[in-house]
């Protein structure tokens, strides 16, 4: 049963996918239904791999597919962590989906929601994924899955959206197929291996490993938001809200670091990468990124592209955390994967409520929203604060275990750029939480149509409040055995064998 | 004797290289056709002299004869339609364009490469002559040739058999919805007449005599068909109405028969043999079955070919078109 | 210099100058007419290689491959000449860069 | 080496219900053409059966021996090329029973010349004769000229003029090679061939013949350049069938050639020279491609790059480097999922054409929503022709670029990767052109059903093909040229 585990998880979705695609377009009950119970099956299945895996148990699936090449789907914690995040928010995104749909009259909603249960099972392909050619695999997946979906409105700005997301993506891809093919005709066969496998091979092959890291990193950094490549994630914020919701905060950006965390880790190993001297680099784009990203959120004015940037310079925080010699940094940035997925994912829900209730989209507009909407913009100040990093909450616990992590390897200058960037999202997230609750609104908001008590649409309502509780829980039960942070704390442990 | 064999070939060599220059720089097309037509009865002198009889036949009849004859009856329908436009004879333009430059280098390589090639490997005489004479006696047949087309090697001659009928189907496909010429009003001259009653039935009688002799002297199936396709081009000429649209099924059963008998020949043997692996004994009369049958579906499908590019196929009315 | 080598060589030469006007020629029925003579070309070649045994045995193997040669050589002139005519009842020109007609 | 005669049956069974079929008219003759289609394909595949459990098939036409009689043989390399014609011939001939308006003379005439043409394939496949590797050859190009000129327009005509003026040529040259060799070695099967060949000019005038014509008949870079409006102005199946088929066939021969028939000498520098011809195919072909108004000549010009892809092989393969026999093995598999997803685009495009009545791109707006199926199994083919997995695509595209890290080739890397970014250029222009909203008035339209499925079934063996490689290598490594390390995925290194 072991071997088939792992297989099952990115099965499920796939072949919901498939019949969701022939569902015709009207039969909302049959399509909801199955949705619904593919998500929560595959959360099951999580949760099931998860105690296994903290027992110890071993799953592994390997498909031999030609010579020394395999598809291996391997479930260790590192990747349990992705496969768990992205299963949870599944689960949430598609019960915003449904109700998303249905308040703005959505066409096409079989082909969205099978390539929206496609781009899932990409997802959890690349968590568990074994080695490098299945992680290309579901990497390049999720790029051909996700376009329908960033182009689903037809509009000319979301086609136009669709080919900058795609200029940057196949990019990236290209480069990391050339890098991959490269650095398995140095290696053989290269499944990932805790703690890297590159050791016997770096003494001999340094320039050429070197060249091939830095190919790797700018293949991964394209998804996962780096400075220079980070170009299409504001303009990809044209998709509708569950899409920018779960691809854009979460599945996407997430696989392009996790990318980044499987080469360090598993392919190079942290002292390969200590040894080559590409940790510096790295550290110093990730410092860029969160700088950077956070001055171009201050001047946005429209909703989602400031929250867009803000996605830009937190996933860095990840990569920072890779960079950071050291066990303690790595807690950080492992933790943080998971604190800024639910936590950005709140935002964008309130933005799609927003957008969808009162038709607000800029931050202007957004006086005494308070009073108008209090459970959502709640929910966003619960987000906003965790964000910024004021205790108990989950973005706190990162932000503390990367400076402490910063100071254990002696790099003090990450302690002045987390203050910087605390500065700032405190700069651009303040004044939202400030105008919603005490200023009066300029113009009257319509109250709820046709008497309706709630202020919006349940299904749209329930998942920001259901993800601002789960960041507080993450925050104050940080100590409770399958916390995130337990859990990022099992996975140093085992990546530095100690 | 003044004539030698050697300076024979000599003179005949020039005679081919001139008339083939000739013929492709005449001014005149249809100059230029007739050229080209003397040139296939000269080669077919070249290929006696290279003790080739067999092939002697086949280009005298197919390559001189039935080419020469689409080359004539599709320059007539071009320069008919040309009538219309009246731009007279066509005239062969001049060149001197960059391509021809290039044209030139390239073909001086190429052949330069090929003679060469041939000077060089022209001493391994390795052929598969022993190989094949030692072995005619099993194959049914006296004359080496047709036991190579139709033993031997018989599964060439079918499929290029095949390949005569897809141009046949390709002719069909191309005239697709064309007027046919009507011929009737033509004055046709008695002479004509009375040739063509004369000489069909020789025709056919000598065909028959060439498949049947095929057996020991040179002869054969293709070369009796040629002679059939031109007898069936003489009656065209001679404006007898020959019904050759697919419309009707005996059309398509003569065109097809040939290709059908020779590839059922070769699927009945086959209980516990190869394909086209005849019985020692009965591969005389197969042979003679098999040549009978394409002998008269070459000679239906060479006349369809020649009507085909003189637009003489009718596409019968009563078929809706497409 | 035998008999068959002589016309080994014409041959070559026959398709030496067919394949120059098969190249340089744009009224199409001339490149068919050049396409033929590079076909009796490599038809003279290959039977005349067959006559090359000392002890003056043909080898017929290449007969029946030149026969071969000479059908197939005839149907696609055929199918060549019926395109050509279809192309001159729809266009009037008989090259195909169209512009500059006979 | 098995004697046996189900090697025969793939040729036979079109061949005969070919004639069959011309013979009558009406439904009869649709549902013998269906019969024969489905025969075809099935003996396709019981041949490749029949490969990969026992060895190479042999099978002696009228029990004669080798020098003087033909023989026919199936290895791994034919018995996957069979395999292949039997699928893409079978959805081919399923898509053309509704395709053609029935009853009319061009449907009459399609399905002879359609069944006679893949019997050729089939005989051109397994043939091991070199002179009879040139009838089958000319069946087939004489088979395919008709089917451009069945479209009747006006420059289906002058494609197919002109695709038979460069198929005469490209056949006389193979020819003169043929003769060149017979004069040399006086033999004619390709396996005896290969064991006399001994490097002297004759055999590299000879060489330098039968390769260059049948790179005109390939349409490789400088030859390319009549594909794509005969590709184009045919009916949508003739042209699935020329750009899958077809094309693929003239590059077998080539490949059958170089691997059997010429393995002892020393091609290093006839090989860089394809390999040059290849890398401008892919950058040219991709260019032109982009810059298409008319689907169908967009996916043409596709084609024209991918043949690039193939041609990689021969400089990428050399013999004295260990690890580059995976080039072998990386460009049938390109080959193969090149000719399903490219016959996929091009019967999709026919659909297109049917229903829209016409193929600028820039006027299909919408198909996204009207045609839901074909424009998903497009974008399936597309995915394949991009090379992003799972497609087979990616897989071959993947072995082409070790062999050229593994020799040290990284100029044909690098040109591989540039390929994929323009297919991806090309691609994505069409189906952004299918993502945007259709104009409201744009009526719903209705896509036939039988076409649409075919179409289907083509799109999800394309895309799928990744994962049936290990069967598709197993298949290969009969009697394969290539010394890999045994192809068996059971024994695989860690």
């Amino acid at each position: 049963m072991n071997e088939w585990l792992p297989l099952l998880i990115p099965a499920t979705s796939l072949i919901a996918a498939l019949f969701i695609f022939f569902i015709d377009e009207d039969n909302r009950g049959l399509r909801t239904f199955v949705n619904l119970t593919t998500a929560s099956l595959k959360v099951l299945l999580v949760v099931f791999l998860l105690i296994g895996v903290s027992r110890g148990e071993v799953y592994r699936f390997t498909q031999p597919l030609f010579f020394g090449f395999e598809i291996v789907l391997h479930a260790d914690a590192l990747s349990l962590l992705f496969v768990s995040l992205s299963a949870l928010l599944w689960l949430i995104t598609t019960i915003y989906a449904i109700g998303y749909m249905d308040v703005s009259h959505g066409h096409d909603r079989s082909r969205f929601f099978g390539f929206f249960s496609l781009c899932v099972s990409a997802t959890t392909g690349i968590a568990l994924a074994g080695n490098l050619f299945t992680f290309l695999i579901f990497y390049e997946l999720l790029t051909i899955t996700t376009y329908p979906l960033v182009t689903h409105r037809g509009g000319p700005d979301a086609i136009k959206a669709g080919r900058i997301y795609l200029l940057y993506t196949l990019g990236g891809g290209a480069l990391l197929l050339v890098a991959i093919v490269w650095l398995k005709t140095i290696v053989g066969a290269a499944n990932f291996v805790t703690g890297g496998m590159l050791i016997p091979f770096v003494s001999s092959h340094q320039t050429e490993l070197t060249i091939i890291f830095t190919m790797l990193i700018v293949g991964f950094g394209v998804k996962a938001a780096l400075v220079p490549f980070h170009g299409w994630l504001p303009v990809a914020m044209v998709a509708p809200a569950p899409v920018s919701a779960l691809l854009h905060a979460v599945a996407v950006v997430k696989a392009g670091a996790f990318g980044i965390m499987r080469t360090v880790y598993d392919v190079y190993g942290p002292d390969v990468c200590t040894e080559l001297g590409v940790r510096p680099w790295l550290a110093a784009a990730a410092a860029i990124t969160i700088i950077y990203g956070s001055i171009r959120a201050l001047r946005q004015d429209d909703f989602k592209r400031r929250l867009a940037y803000s996605t830009v310079s937190q996933v860095s925080y990840i990569i920072l955390g890779a960079a950071i010699v050291g066990p303690v940094a790595t807690v950080g940035g492992l933790v943080h994967l998971f604190h800024q997925g639910i936590m950005k994912i709140t935002m964008f829900f309130v933005a799609g409520n927003l957008a969808e209730e009162l038709h607000i989209k800029k931050v202007s507009q957004m006086n005494g929203l308070g009073r108008r909407m209090p459970i959502t913009m709640a929910s966003f100040s619960i987000a906003a604060c965790a964000m910024i990093g004021i205790p108990p909450m989950a973005g706190f616990i990162t932000k503390w275990n990367l400076g402490l992590g910063a100071i254990v390897a002696g790099q003090e200058w990450v302690i002045a750029v987390l203050l910087g960037s605390t500065l700032l999202n405190a700069a651009y997230f303040l004044p939202i939480v400030y105008r919603a609750w005490f200023k009066e609104p300029d113009i009257a908001f319509d109250p709820p149509p046709n008497g309706r008590k709630l202020e919006i649409h349940p299904y749209l309502l329930v998942p920001p409040l259901f993800t601002a509780l789960c960041v507080l829980a993450a925050g104050v039960f940080a100590g409770m055995p399958f916390s995130p942070l337990q859990w990022a704390k099992l996975i140093a442990l085992r990546e530095y064998g100690l | 004797m003044l004539l030698d064999g050697l300076s024979f070939d000599l003179l005949l060599s020039i005679a081919l290289i001139a008339l083939a220059t000739a013929a492709l720089r005449a001014r005149d097309l249809f100059k230029s056709i007739v050229i080209f037509m003397l040139f296939g009865l000269l080669v077919a002198i070249a290929w006696v002299r290279v003790h080739a009889p067999d092939l002697a036949l086949a280009e005298a009849a197919i390559g001189s004869g039935i080419t020469g004859a689409l080359f004539l009856g599709a320059l007539n329908r071009i320069e008919r339609k040309r009538k219309g436009a009246a731009s007279g004879r066509l005239e062969n333009p001049v060149n001197g364009s960059t391509s021809g430059a290039w044209a030139v280098l390239l073909t001086l390589v190429l052949t330069g490469l090929l003679a060469m090639a041939v000077l060089s490997g022209w001493s391994y005489s390795g052929g598969l002559a022993d190989e094949a004479l030692s072995r005619i006696d099993e194959s049914g047949v006296v004359n080496p040739v047709t036991a190579v087309i139709l033993n031997f090697r018989a599964y060439d001659t079918l499929l290029e058999i095949g390949v005569l009928l897809l141009a046949v189907l390709g002719v069909y496909a191309v005239c697709e919805g064309q007027t046919m010429r009507d011929l009737r009003r033509r004055d046709r001259s008695k002479v004509l007449e009375t040739f063509v009653h004369l000489l069909s039935p020789m025709v056919v009688l000598t065909a028959g005599y060439l498949v049947w002799v095929g057996y020991k002297e040179p002869g054969g199936a293709f070369q009796a068909g040629a002679l059939l396709g031109g007898a069936g081009v003489v009656l065209l000429l001679s404006g007898r109405e020959l019904p050759l649209h697919t419309a009707r099924t005996v059309v398509r059963i003569i065109l097809g028969g040939g290709f059908l008998v020779f590839l059922l020949a070769g699927l009945l043997v086959m209980k516990d043999r190869a394909f086209l692996e005849y019985p020692r004994a009965s591969a005389k009369h197969i042979i003679l079955i098999i040549e009978l049958a394409c002998t008269v579906s070459i000679g239906a499908i060479l006349t369809v070919l020649f009507s085909g590019c003189a637009n003489l196929l009718a596409a019968p009315s009563e078929e809706e078109g497409p | 210099m035998s008999t068959s080598l002589i016309y080994a060589l014409t041959g070559i030469a026959i398709a030496g100058l067919g394949l120059f006007h098969y190249l340089s020629q744009r009224n199409i029925l001339r490149k068919v007419l050049a396409g033929n003579f590079i076909g009796t070309g490599i038809f003279l070649f290959l039977v005349s290689s067959a006559d090359r045994q000392a002890d003056g045995s043909i080898d017929p193997v290449p007969h029946a491959l030149v026969l071969t040669g000479i059908v197939v050589a005839v149907s696609a002139t055929a199918l060549l000449l019926a395109l050509l005519c279809r192309y001159h009842d729809e266009t009037g020109s008989l090259t195909l860069d169209e512009e500059d007609d006979e | 080496m098995t004697q046996s005669s189900i090697l025969i049956w793939p040729v036979l069974w079109p061949l005969v219900l070919g004639i069959v079929v011309f013979l009558f008219r009406g439904r009869t003759a649709l549902w013998l053409s269906l019969a024969a289609a489905v025969g075809t394909a099935l003996t396709s595949f019981n041949v490749c059966r029949a490969v990969h459990q026992s060895s190479t098939l042999v099978h002696e036409v009228g029990g004669w021996g080798a020098p003087l009689g033909i023989v026919l043989r199936a290895d791994g390399l034919a018995a996957v090329m069979l395999g292949l014609s039997g699928l893409v011939g079978l959805v081919i001939s399923v898509y053309s029973l509704t395709y053609f308006k029935s009853g009319s003379r061009k449907e009459q005439l399609f399905w002879p010349i359609w069944l006679l043409l893949w019997g050729g394939l089939n005989g051109l496949f397994i043939s091991g004769d070199i002179f009879n590797l040139y009838v089958t050859l000319e069946l087939v190009s004489l088979g395919a000229i008709p089917l451009i000129a069945l479209a009747g327009t006006r420059d289906a005509i002058k494609a197919s003029l002109r695709y038979l003026l460069l198929a005469l040529l490209g056949s006389m040259s193979y020819l003169f090679g043929v003769g060149l060799l017979y004069m040399r070695f006086g033999v004619l099967d390709l396996m005896m061939l290969g064991n006399t060949i001994t490097p002297d000019l004759t055999v590299y005038a000879a060489i330098a013949f039968m390769i260059g014509g049948l790179i005109i008949k390939a349409a490789l870079f400088p030859m390319h350049f009549w594909l794509p409006p005969a590709h184009s102005s045919a009916p949508a199946p003739v042209s699935a069938a020329l750009s899958g088929l077809v094309v693929t066939a003239s590059f077998y021969m080539v490949a059958r050639l170089w691997f059997y028939a010429f393995p002892a000498l020393e091609l290093a520098k006839l090989g860089q020279l394809i390999g040059l011809l290849g890398c401008g195919a892919i950058l040219w072909g991709g260019w032109q491609a982009i810059r298409q108004e008319r689907l169908k000549m967009l996916v043409a010009y596709s084609t024209v790059s991918q043949i690039g892809y193939l041609f990689l092989v021969f400089p990428l393969y050399n013999k004295a480097i260990e690890g580059s026999g995976i080039a072998w093995s990386g460009s049938i598999l390109f080959a193969v999922s090149h000719a399903i997803a490219k016959s996929c685009a091009f019967l999709a495009a026919g659909i297109f054409i049917k229903v829209y009545g016409h193929d600028r791109i820039s006027e299909l707006r919408g198909a996204g929503r009207q045609l839901p199926m074909v424009t998903f199994a497009f974008a399936l083919a597309g995915v394949n022709l991009m090379g992003l997995p799972p497609s087979g695509g990616f897989v071959g595209k993947w072995m082409l670029l070790k062999a050229a890290f593994v020799t040290g080739q990284w100029g044909y890397g690098v040109v591989m990767v540039c390929g994929g970014l323009l297919a991806f250029c090309y691609i994505f222009r069409v189906l952004e052109q299918f993502m945007t909203t259709p104009d409201e008035n744009a009526p719903n339209l209705k896509s036939p059903a039988v076409m649409t499925y075919s179409v289907l079934v083509l799109a999800v063996t394309a895309v799928s093909l990744g994962f049936f490689t290990p069967v598709l290598l197993g298949i290969l490594g009969v009697d394969s040229p290539v010394s890999l390390v045994s192809f068996a995925p059971e024994v695989l290194l860690p």
